[in-house]
């Protein structure tokens, strides 16, 4: 008995992540096209469910219901194997992320390295399945995403790199106990090492404006030009995965992971009421709208939404009604804890969604010119101009202030430099010299 | 128990890899099933207690290394190869070398037969905490190899680029 | 632990598929793969004693032996880059001039 | 080399290594050719370093159907050619016809005409901005776009019931009178719209990756873009100032005072701000035309049949993307002997191999969508 016990409670928390995680990717989508709809003055879905909030389950279904096409000279096994992979790699990556300081299936030793070994995986399925299609535009789209994806982990590893030196562990959980220590979050001690991390992680998981495999005009759809119906919403599955898993690397490492903004700050404690009262405004919404839904059954699922929501806000008021002391009180950093970290993630996705909408593509040379000649020099900067602030710091007992901020500023001069030298190169066009050539 | 059952999965899955990885005709699929070797390699240090080595395996040879040796065969990837004999003749000399090097390893086994199995372990503690030792070593007894290293990859890649590079 | 003798066994297994990878295989990727299987023998080997000694330096040799192993298919999958591109084949035994 | 190379698709090693040039097919089932086009390109890894444009995927005709038709009976064909701005296309018929019978139309008339046919130039150009930024990716600008080309659209239902194909005038002048709310719904159209310009500008003009996109991309020098005999605002990005509204007036151009953007180094992100410039001067050409339109009939003397004297005439006049020339002979009777019509984008698209040379795949998609060609007219 002994031997299982330990196991259990992991096991029960990577099945609720493995069960709810489809379903969340499908509202992730869902929310997107609302926002997408807000930004360009739409509506976005509103046929089924009230305002569209069942179509992720109708989209689902429809998936399942396709017709799944293998290509006629397609290698059938990789075929077959290519998206698992994908979804397998990015859902691993997820065992180690702490949502919340009780909710995490694993603290490893190696926390970080593992989310980041683990989902760097995820590039065998695309590239085999792009490779496995047997068609030109798959395996175009494979290589390039895969080397994009290459390309960027380098600058995302070495970003990450900055903020490790601050905490002085891999473990996801002792990342955010060293933030929770110190009261700043490290994206006020190492801005840079952030930005380098949002830009690396956008073109990590193939967003726009760095979207080549998928929307580039030329590529069709990429790797998942040949895949239908099921196997193509594991690919998508995996996408949103990975999303997740970014977001909440970026949220750990930089963003004080679960905790509350101005945790050590007694002055700020009215903000742990913040989460019943927006759940409860969520349900005082639908309660709103269920008898202005036209359909009886869409009243009746707005309003069971609305009680959903009553029912969180309840988990989220008990633990501070409760009496000090009391099993319930001390659930609170559980309950809050996930309440803060999966806010955060949904913040930086939504980011993510925000840049999709508002910036061109771009071009693939322009993506790898930026990542190599920009990003990665800079990233490698950023190491050296924390270490020197570290150094100050621990070695030679300067003030910690100063220290960081003179590395900070080491940092942004020599990213000043690689935009103004930068802009130099920007169009040795392929055309001029050779454009001549091609006539003569 | 739990441990070693974990081991002789991970062993028999890196043997029945390692087997297909010579054995397939497609280069593809042997990449695959090397990853799947690599993995399972990666899965015996974890249970080695090396966890570092572990995420290195992982990183470093299965998505680095791999997704390069993939990136080649795609690159070079001939329908034609398909179709070409993929074993040389030479299959006598494989047999002779497997052959005596199972001789040697019987007879070592056979000589050492009483250690090799009754060595007791040190406890893993003294392996812990992994990451930090990893470091210690690696940057304090280690580290001229650690820096003869570091320029062997730079004398790799700079390499590799000229190789690779397109003849003008 | 298992007793460190299955480790060696392992390890002498791998070794062995590998030289026979080596030996009967024409491709050179293949033959570039094998290579990869027999250090990893090798690094099975590193780590298992590392483990039954207690100390970690068996786990830096590994972590060299993989930094090796990178830069050797770095430069031998180079190699075989440029020489596709001049003879239009990757088997081993089409290699046989000196000079193209 | 020509033994080499091999349509894409039927072999997959060619395209990564080995063979020096490969030809990759786009079109015409392709997201971003804009319609029917299709394009063979031959490229050197992914450099373009020669193209192809097949043409002919949307041919109707339209030419041989003006042979059996009689003059009225023909304006409606003319909107279909290019159907992102029908009304400057009936407004070149109309005015070819009316030369070749020697009738003007009325003052009234010429004014309304002058104001639809700017508001379906800033209609063109609001739907070419929002499709160009979609090939190169922005999502945001199309739907913004698509917004105020509803009101003009709104406008044209409101004069003639009819909102893409509207067929608005009639040969010697117009058959509907204008509405009572016309010149206040055009100017309260008028009013806004310099913001929502601003708006686009706002997401595009200064963004980095919209530069990074446009700026050096498709460059067509002065001397070659008159060589080609490309027309319009990619003629004028180029830096030649020719402009058909100021050199030959027509409608009632003359009236107004407008100033005719021109570019400098003739390349895609020139033509992106010369179109957006052409937008406000064609809503300040519209808020003088509805200050003070004349009264009087709307209809010219012109005859229930048609029969222009035995003659030929050519006419052209400024549309949205290029001069728009209409050739017509007429032996004498009801139907024209022949009709020619010179379409902007056809010429426009000659320009396309000359274009893309030496640029990425990439940048073809970008550069399809900066010449704005509508496949309907391409093929008539």
């Amino acid at each position: 008995m002994n031997v299982i016990m330990p196991y259990v409670l992991p096991v029960l928390f990577a099945l609720v992540i493995v069960a709810l995680l489809p379903l969340l990717a499908g509202y992730i989508v869902l929310v997107e096209r609302k926002v997408m709809a807000d930004m360009q003055v739409r509506l976005g879905p509103m046929r089924v469910g009230p305002h569209g909030l069942l179509q992720p389950i109708a989209d689902a279904v429809k998936l399942l219901l396709k017709e799944d096409i293998i290509p006629e000279n397609a290698d059938r096994l990789v075929f077959w194997g290519a998206p698992l992979i994908s979804v397998t790699a990015a859902m691993l990556a997820l065992a180690a992320l702490p949502i919340g300081p009780f909710f995490q299936i694993a603290d490893l030793n190696i926390g970080l390295l593992f989310i980041l070994g683990v989902s760097s995986l995820g590039i065998f399925g695309i590239v085999l399945g792009g490779w496995a299609s047997n068609s030109h535009y798959s395996l175009l789209g494979a290589l390039r995403s895969a080397a994009q994806l290459v390309s960027y982990e380098t600058s995302a590893g070495l970003a990450i790199v900055g903020a490790l030196l601050l905490a002085g562990t891999l473990s996801t959980r002792g990342i955010v106990q060293a933030q929770s220590a110190t009261g700043w979050w490290f994206i006020f001690v190492a801005p840079v090492g952030f930005f380098i991390y949002l830009v690396a992680s956008i073109a990590e998981t193939n967003r726009a404006p760095f979207d080549m495999p998928e929307a580039e005009s030329e590529l069709v759809a990429g790797y998942m030009t040949e895949y239908s119906g099921f196997r193509w919403a594991l690919y998508f599955l995996a996408e949103y995965t990975n999303m997740i898993v970014v977001a909440s690397i970026a949220t750990t490492l930089f963003l004080g992971g679960w905790l509350r903004p101005f945790a050590n700050t007694p002055l700020f404690n009215f903000l742990d009421y913040l989460p019943p009262l927006l759940m409860l405004g969520v349900a005082g919404y639908c309660f709103w709208r269920a008898p202005k839904q036209p359909v009886a059954v869409q009243k009746m699922f707005m309003v069971a939404v609305g009680l959903l929501c009553i029912a969180l806000t309840l988990a989220l008021a008990m633990p501070l009604a409760a009496p000090a002391g009391s099993l319930l009180a001390s659930s609170k950093a559980g309950i809050h804890g996930a309440f803060w970290f999966l806010f955060k993630v949904a913040a930086y996705i939504y980011v993510f969604m925000w840049l999709r909408f508002t910036f061109p593509r771009y071009r693939f040379d322009q993506l790898m010119r930026l990542g190599w000649q920009f990003l990665v020099p800079l990233s490698i900067v950023n190491v050296m101009g924390m270490g020197l602030g570290l150094a100050l710091h621990r070695q030679l007992n300067w003030p910690a202030a100063p220290a960081l901020i003179l590395g900070i500023v080491l940092t942004l001069a020599a990213g000043a430099y690689l935009l103004a030298t930068g802009e130099k190169h920007e169009h040795p066009r392929v055309g001029e010299e050779e454009e001549t050539s091609v006539d003569a | 128990m739990l441990d070693q059952g974990v081991f002789y999965f991970f062993a028999a899955l890196a043997i029945l890899s390692a087997i297909l990885v010579v054995t397939r005709r497609n280069a593809v699929q042997s990449a695959i099933f090397l990853v799947t070797a690599l993995l399972a390699t990666a899965g015996i240090f974890l249970n080695l207690n090396a966890e570092f080595l572990f995420i290195v395996q992982v990183i470093l040879y299965a998505g680095g290394i791999m997704v390069l040796f993939v990136f080649v065969i795609m690159l070079v990837n001939l329908d034609v190869a398909l179709h070409q004999v993929q074993f040389n003749r030479q299959w006598f000399v494989a047999l002779i070398v497997s052959a005596v090097l199972a001789a040697q390893v019987a007879a070592a086994i056979a000589v050492s037969r009483r250690t090799l199995y009754t060595v007791p372990a040190a406890p893993a503690e003294s392996l812990e905490p992994n990451t930090e030792r990893v470091a210690f070593y690696l940057f304090h007894n280690y580290m001229l190899p650690f820096e003869i290293a570091s320029i062997l990859l730079l004398v790799a890649m700079v390499g590799a680029v000229v190789m690779a590079k397109k003849r003008v | 632990m298992v007793p460190i003798g299955h480790y060696i066994f392992l390890s002498v297994a791998l070794l062995a598929i590998g030289i026979v990878g080596i030996v009967t295989r024409r491709n050179v990727i293949i033959i570039l793969m094998s290579i990869e299987l027999i250090l990893n023998a090798v690094n099975i080997n590193l780590v298992a004693f590392s483990r039954l000694v207690g100390s970690v330096e068996g786990q830096i040799f590994a972590i060299f032996i993989i930094t090796d192993a990178a830069a050797e298919a770095a430069v031998g999958l180079g190699i075989i880059i440029a020489f596709f591109r001049n003879r239009e084949t990757v088997l081993a035994d089409e290699m046989d001039i000196l000079k193209w | 080399m020509a033994e080499r190379y091999k349509t894409a698709g039927t072999n997959v090693e060619t395209t990564v290594l080995g063979a020096d040039e490969i030809i990759l097919n786009m079109g015409p089932q392709h997201p971003s050719t804009h319609g029917v086009l299709r394009v063979k390109l031959r490229l050197d890894g992914e450099k373009v370093v020669g193209s192809e444009c097949v043409i002919g995927y949307l041919h109707r005709g339209v030419e041989k159907i003006a042979e059996h038709r009689n003059y009225q009976q023909f304006a409606p064909y003319v909107d279909r050619m290019d159907y992102v701005a029908a009304v400057s296309n009936g407004l070149g018929y109309c005015e070819a016809v009316e030369k070749l019978l020697g009738v003007e139309a009325p003052p009234r008339a010429r004014v309304i005409r002058t104001i639809l046919t700017e508001l379906q130039r800033i209609a063109s150009h609001l739907f070419w901005l929002g499709t160009h930024a979609l090939d190169i990716g922005a999502l945001t600008p199309l739907f913004y776009c698509l917004r105020e080309r509803e009101e003009i659209l709104k406008i044209f239902e409101k004069y003639c019931g009819a909102r893409l194909t509207t067929h608005a005038f009639r040969i010697g002048g117009m058959q509907y009178e204008a509405y009572d709310e016309l010149e206040k719904d055009v100017e309260r159209f008028c009013k806004d719209f310099d913001k929502r310009v601003d708006e686009y500008e706002a997401l595009l003009t200064e963004n980095r990756i919209w530069v990074g996109r446009t700026k050096g991309i498709g460059v067509l020098t002065a001397d070659a873009a008159i060589a080609m005999g490309v027309t319009g605002p990619v003629l004028r990005a180029s830096g030649v100032q020719w402009d058909i509204r100021k050199a030959m007036p027509y409608a009632a151009y003359d009236q107004y005072e407008f100033s005719i953007p021109t570019g400098k180094s003739g390349d895609t992100y020139d033509r992106y701000l010369v179109r957006l410039e052409e937008m406000r001067q064609s809503r300040k050409i519209c808020l003088q035309a509805i200050e003070k339109i004349p009264a009087g009939p709307i209809l010219g003397k012109v005859g229930k049949v048609l029969k222009p004297p035995p003659g030929e005439i050519y006419h052209s006049i400024e549309g949205p993307k290029g001069e728009l020339g209409y050739y017509i002979v007429s032996d004498g009777t009801t139907q024209p002997y022949r009709v020619r019509i010179r379409p902007p984008s056809l010429m426009n698209l000659e320009a396309l191999d000359q274009m893309i040379r030496g640029h990425l795949v990439a940048d073809v998609v970008a550069v399809i969508g900066t010449l704005d060609i509508v496949l309907g007219e391409v093929d008539r």
